[in-house]
């Protein structure tokens, strides 16, 4: 079987702080992640030839090749919606692995806090599609226009059928926050929360209250992927793609597939799994870390279940007052914090500390972190790494 | 910053080697499929992106079921997941996008190629369903709106002073170019004149059964000068679809495989968006060399053993441009080459875009030049040239652009 | 009605394409259809131009029974659209024939919709020339 | 150049990295970026400096001066800018700093255009908030 395992190795990362307004551009922001990558790497803009970004993202490649002076890309291209940051890794890595591309960027930058967040290009998606239409045209009459209302409605199903009571879902948030809170780069860094403060959370849309939710910031993010040759001449000791993955099904629709018989089991996220783990050839016992896409908390024990991490419906269970799912505890998630606890750039960041945790630099390190696992886009198109060394 | 391009040495130090590069030989076109080409399809961009998946699909003997990649054009407005849904896809485990309008042609084909080599994807679609002519029409001023946004901030710097249509980007690299090489409107009138012929072979052409002289493309109305409305492609609705798998599974397939050689993309220093005035030079396409470079560096052929070109042709001093930055002909000859139209016909020393392309068939951002390409592999062509070997598609230029090179 | 509109402000209407267009016009004249096969006879909803089974383009349309059940709901504490007045719930109905709808109830509180409630539909007229599909309890 | 009533006119975008760029225009200055670190001038505005990297970038006012690199006329009004009437000549200017603006010209016919046609900058009061520069043809001193 061909396969992209131990081809490709992730050799830099950029991450910006997470501000509220840091009064740049997307596009500066993203070159100075850019930057800030390459130089962790060891690696001058010169050296890139592949350059993967996310559809939505107003820098792009024609901006970054000329504001950093990087004189021809062999292989670039786009991914789209909530899986994208798995989903662009492991879009650069064929390029790299099928000899495209030798060294490839992969970025975000995103004004999503000073709400100075540009509209989608016009060669992307500024006006709806035809296929926009026909998401929205059917819930927005009825109210149902914000990303919070729509997982609500899953999560209010996911509750009913398994019998999950109200504030369960609370020490996941928790969690987050206070791994957040020992990392100096997160926006909550020295602000943990308790069960009080989640309590006292305001409701936002039933069964979701405020800290179940993300907030924006502004904030930018970028790797770099080359050969493992390559690798042995840069800065840090490779990590390697041991398996990479994306997973759509029908009637997937950006965080509302409602209309399929059950709505609350991310079935694009199990397919993407089932392929993830066969390629890097490991179980989910093998997984010593995870960083899960936790944009709202119902998502982590459902991606906990189609990841195959427990049974279907013991989601909740598994996280419980949190124990698990803690640093040293059985699966430690998102250890800088992730979207809940450090900051929202679309699952960047979450990349980002689990290549920390393999190269063993992390704030809250976990023991013997040999082998990690990143998904990206619970409630949609799903990507998901499987990273080691 | 520019000088490695000026004095043409690409640098191939750092570059994969060849025999890293796994989608020579290795991937090929398996399918092709297409909607009819009107200027007003009446029904939804959804449903011809369907219908031409469905009819690449038959064509190449598989079944929806196998499918499980997708490459889209970012622009497309349709996207995968609801196609996935339309169309009974079981399991989508490769999905990208192409950026660049008809830049993504050939790019499309590279993405798609790579996921097959690597085992990422068995059965790949590229497609792109576009109602250009019924719906928003490229040729128009964009709004306000997108104006002032800003991923488009480069509009802010030429749109205010009313260069404002993609014809007028073109007409400043074309007067240009008519003066950095003496080129005249008699050299650029056969190629639109030739392309015509090309379309008059072929049913499916917008331009089927409407054949035009040197004299109706002199008389054809002054549109941007130096453009006139014959130098500009035709606006039209449809799509087009394209399946890629390995080679091997391909030979036990329908079709005779269009086996890919190559794939390459080319994004060069300095680029706009079409607006790319800021270089050293702008009566050159530096990504496109760059393209060509890698291109022949991969498939390690040169321009001499292609048999036929789809080169793109938005806009006809485009391909003379290309002519001479892929290395058919020496910088600054590429018009005097169309000369007479001889060279560039069916018979000719390079056959171009022989089933009329952009400017006569119809303007499907290149996917419809891949699906001539693949037919002249084939023999099945209405314009076919006699024992194609090697077959080249080029993608969009002014753009970030692609090309990708077909054999037999 | 359990959505308060704001009259002075726009109502969020349907966007139609050529996909969907006989949906929308059937809810203009108080009717709820699904799109059904024309070959295998699968229905389907939203509309899309093709069937996901079989592949056929033939599309016919098929009137609903308009009956089902409550299957998920959230309530909006913040209106997200100024033409609507918070606290609205929208609801996610399971219609009889097995397709599910986003829809609003009417002539119920917010707090008193619950999963597993039947429910009928009911169309709602807000302006000349829209009306909406919403539900209304069945005791 | 005549601008058609009520068509919107079309506006720049202004962000961070090109404000100064943009407000120069309503002093009546032509000014571009210039890299503190390594001196060399750009345009079109840019947050990096694309040859040694730096964000440390100044404003220099330009001459002024420059000649036409190339050019073009719109005569077909359905592919044109309706807010301005046909014809009307945009023109590709090469600065003497180096660096290639985009423009009209004023006072100056399609058949008087030719390629190194010297030029020289003057602003143009659009509308109240919207001042754009523009160029003549100059004459040279021999």
């Amino acid at each position: 079987m061909k396969s992209i395992k131990n081809k490709v190795a992730i050799v830099g990362i950029g991450l910006s702080g997470f501000s509220k307004d840091c009064k740049k551009t997307e596009l500066r922001m993203a070159c100075e992640a850019i930057k800030d990558a390459l130089d962790d790497a060891g690696l001058t803009p010169r050296d890139i030839d592949g350059m993967i970004k996310q559809t939505d993202d107003s820098a792009d490649e024609h901006a970054i090749t000329s504001a950093m002076g990087m004189p021809n890309l062999t292989f670039y291209g786009e991914t789209r919606w909530a899986g994208a940051p798995c989903g662009m890794v492991m879009q650069a890595a064929t390029g790299v692995a099928a000899g495209a591309c030798h060294t490839a960027v992969i970025y975000r930058a995103v004004n999503g806090g000073s709400g100075l967040r540009s509209t989608p290009s016009m060669r992307s998606s500024g006006q709806l599609s035809t296929a926009d239409l026909l998401h929205w045209a059917f819930h927005s009459p009825f109210g149902l226009m914000t990303e919070q209302g729509a997982v609500a409605m899953l999560a209010e199903r996911y509750m009913y059928e398994y019998d999950i009571k109200k504030d369960q879902f609370g020490p996941i948030t928790v969690t987050c926050r206070q791994n957040g809170a020992k990392n100096p780069n997160s926006a909550y860094f020295k602000k943990p929360i308790t069960m009080k403060d989640y309590k006292e959370s305001k409701m936002v849309t039933d069964p979701l209250r405020a800290l179940d939710c993300y907030e924006k910031f502004d904030a930018a993010a970028a790797f770099i992927v080359t050969t493992p040759e390559r690798a042995k001449y840069l800065n840090h000791p490779p990590v390697m793609i041991l398996g990479a993955a994306q997973g759509s099904v029908p009637e997937t629709e950006n965080m509302c597939g409602y209309y399929r018989d059950d709505v609350t089991g991310l079935p694009e996220m199990a397919v993407m799994g089932k392929r993830l783990f066969k390629m890097a050839g490991v179980k989910p016992k093998d997984i010593k870390f995870a960083q899960l896409d936790d944009a709202y908390t119902p998502l982590v024990p459902m991606q906990l279940e189609a990841l195959g991490f427990c049974k279907k419906g013991k989601g909740v269970n598994f996280c419980g007052d949190g124990k698990k799912i803690k640093a040293g505890g059985r699966l430690p998630v998102n250890t800088a914090g992730g979207s809940l606890g450090e900051g929202h750039i679309h699952g960047m960041n979450h990349v980002i500390e689990a290549v920390h945790q393999i190269r063993g630099t992390a704030t809250l390190q976990v023991k013997n972190a040999k082998i990690g696992l990143v998904a990206t886009g619970a409630g949609g198109p799903a990507g998901g790494l499987i990273l080691g060394r | 910053m520019f000088d490695q391009y000026l004095s043409r040495r690409y640098q191939k130090f750092g570059r994969p080697d060849p025999s890293a590069y796994l989608i020579k030989d290795k991937t090929a076109i398996a399918g092709i499929g297409a909607t009819e080409f009107s200027k007003n399809s009446g029904r939804s961009e959804l449903q011809m992106a369907c219908e031409a998946i469905i009819d690449a699909v038959e064509d190449a003997g598989l079944k929806m079921e196998q499918i499980d990649g997708l490459v889209k054009f970012a622009m497309d407005y349709t996207d995968e997941m609801h196609l996935v849904s339309a169309l009974g896809i079981k399991d989508l485990a490769f999905f990208a996008e192409c950026g660049w309008g008809g830049g993504a042609c050939c790019s499309t084909i590279s993405h798609a190629a790579a996921a097959v080599a690597t085992g990422m994807a068995k059965y790949v679609v590229c497609y792109r369903a576009m109602n250009e002519r019924s719906g928003r029409r490229y040729g128009r001023v964009p709004g306000v709106e997108t104006v002032m946004a800003a991923p488009n901030d480069h509009y802010g710097y030429i749109m205010p002073y009313g260069l404002a249509v993609p014809p007028s980007w073109v007409a400043l690299f074309g007067t240009r170019y008519m003066h950095d090489y003496n080129v005249t409107a008699e050299q650029l009138g056969w190629v639109s004149v030739v392309l015509r012929e090309h379309a008059c072979m072929n049913p499916e052409a917008m331009f089927y059964g409407v054949p035009a002289t040197l004299e109706d493309y002199m008389a054809s109305k002054m549109i941007v000068e130096p453009l006139r409305l014959y130098d500009c492609c035709v606006d039209s609705d449809g799509a087009c679809a394209i399946i890629v798998t390995t080679t091997e599974r391909a030979k036990d397939l329908k079709q005779t495989p269009a086996v890919i050689m190559g794939a390459v993309q080319g994004i060069a220093e300095q680029g706009e968006m079409m607006t790319s005035l800021y270089r050293p030079k702008i009566s050159l396409l530096p990504e496109v060399w760059y393209a060509g470079q890698e291109l022949w560096r991969v498939s390690g052929v040169t321009p001499k053993d292609v048999d036929v070109a789809q080169f793109y042709d938005a806009f006809s001093p485009l391909i003379p441009m290309q002519m001479e930055e892929y290395g058919f002909v020496e910088e600054g000859e590429g018009a005097l080459f169309c000369e007479g139209g001889e060279r560039i016909r069916i018979g000719g020393e390079l056959p171009c875009n022989t089933s009329g392309g952009h400017l006569s068939e119809a303007y499907i951002h290149g996917m419809n030049l891949i699906n001539e390409a693949v037919r002249q592999v084939r023999g099945t062509s209405t314009g076919q040239v006699d024992d194609v070997e090697i077959s080249l598609v080029t993608g969009g230029l002014g753009v970030p652009t692609s090309a990708i090179l077909l054999r037999r | 009605m359990t959505v308060n509109y704001n009259k002075n402000e726009m109502i969020p209407a349907p966007v139609v394409d050529p996909d969907s267009k006989a949906f929308w016009d059937a809810v203009q004249n108080q009717e709820l259809v699904f799109q059904k096969c024309g070959d295998c006879g699968r229905l389907r909803h939203p509309p899309r131009p093709v069937c996901p089974k079989c592949r056929s383009l033939n599309i016919e349309w098929e009137p609903s029974s308009g009956k089902g059940t409550i299957y998920s709901k959230t309530i909006y504490r913040k209106s997200p659209h100024p033409g609507m007045k918070a606290p609205f719930t929208v609801v996610l109905v399971e219609l009889d024939e097995g397709l599910k709808l986003i829809s609003n109830m009417v002539d119920i509180k917010n707090d008193d919709i619950k999963i597993g409630m039947q429910v009928e539909v009911v169309f709602d007229n807000l302006t000349d020339d829209l009306n909406l599909p919403k539900f209304r309890k069945v005791d | 150049m005549e601008y058609v009533k009520g068509v919107p006119l079309l506006r720049p975008y202004i962000d961070y990295d090109n404000q100064e760029f943009w407000l120069a225009h309503r002093e009546e200055k032509l000014v571009f970026q210039k890299c503190t670190y390594c001196g060399k001038i750009i345009h079109r505005p840019k947050p990096m400096c694309p040859a040694c990297l730096s964000t440390d970038m100044e404003w220099i006012e330009s001459t002024g001066l420059g000649t036409i690199y190339s050019w073009t006329t719109f005569v077909y009004d359905r592919a044109a800018y309706p807010g301005i009437r046909v014809p009307y000549i945009v023109v590709l200017v090469e600065m003497s700093e180096g660096v290639r603006l985009v423009s009209n010209i004023e006072d100056v016919t399609s058949e008087e255009m030719y390629i190194g046609m010297p030029v020289e900058v003057f602003f143009d009061k659009v509308s109240d908030d919207l001042t754009l520069p523009k160029f003549r043809k100059r004459k040279v001193k021999k």
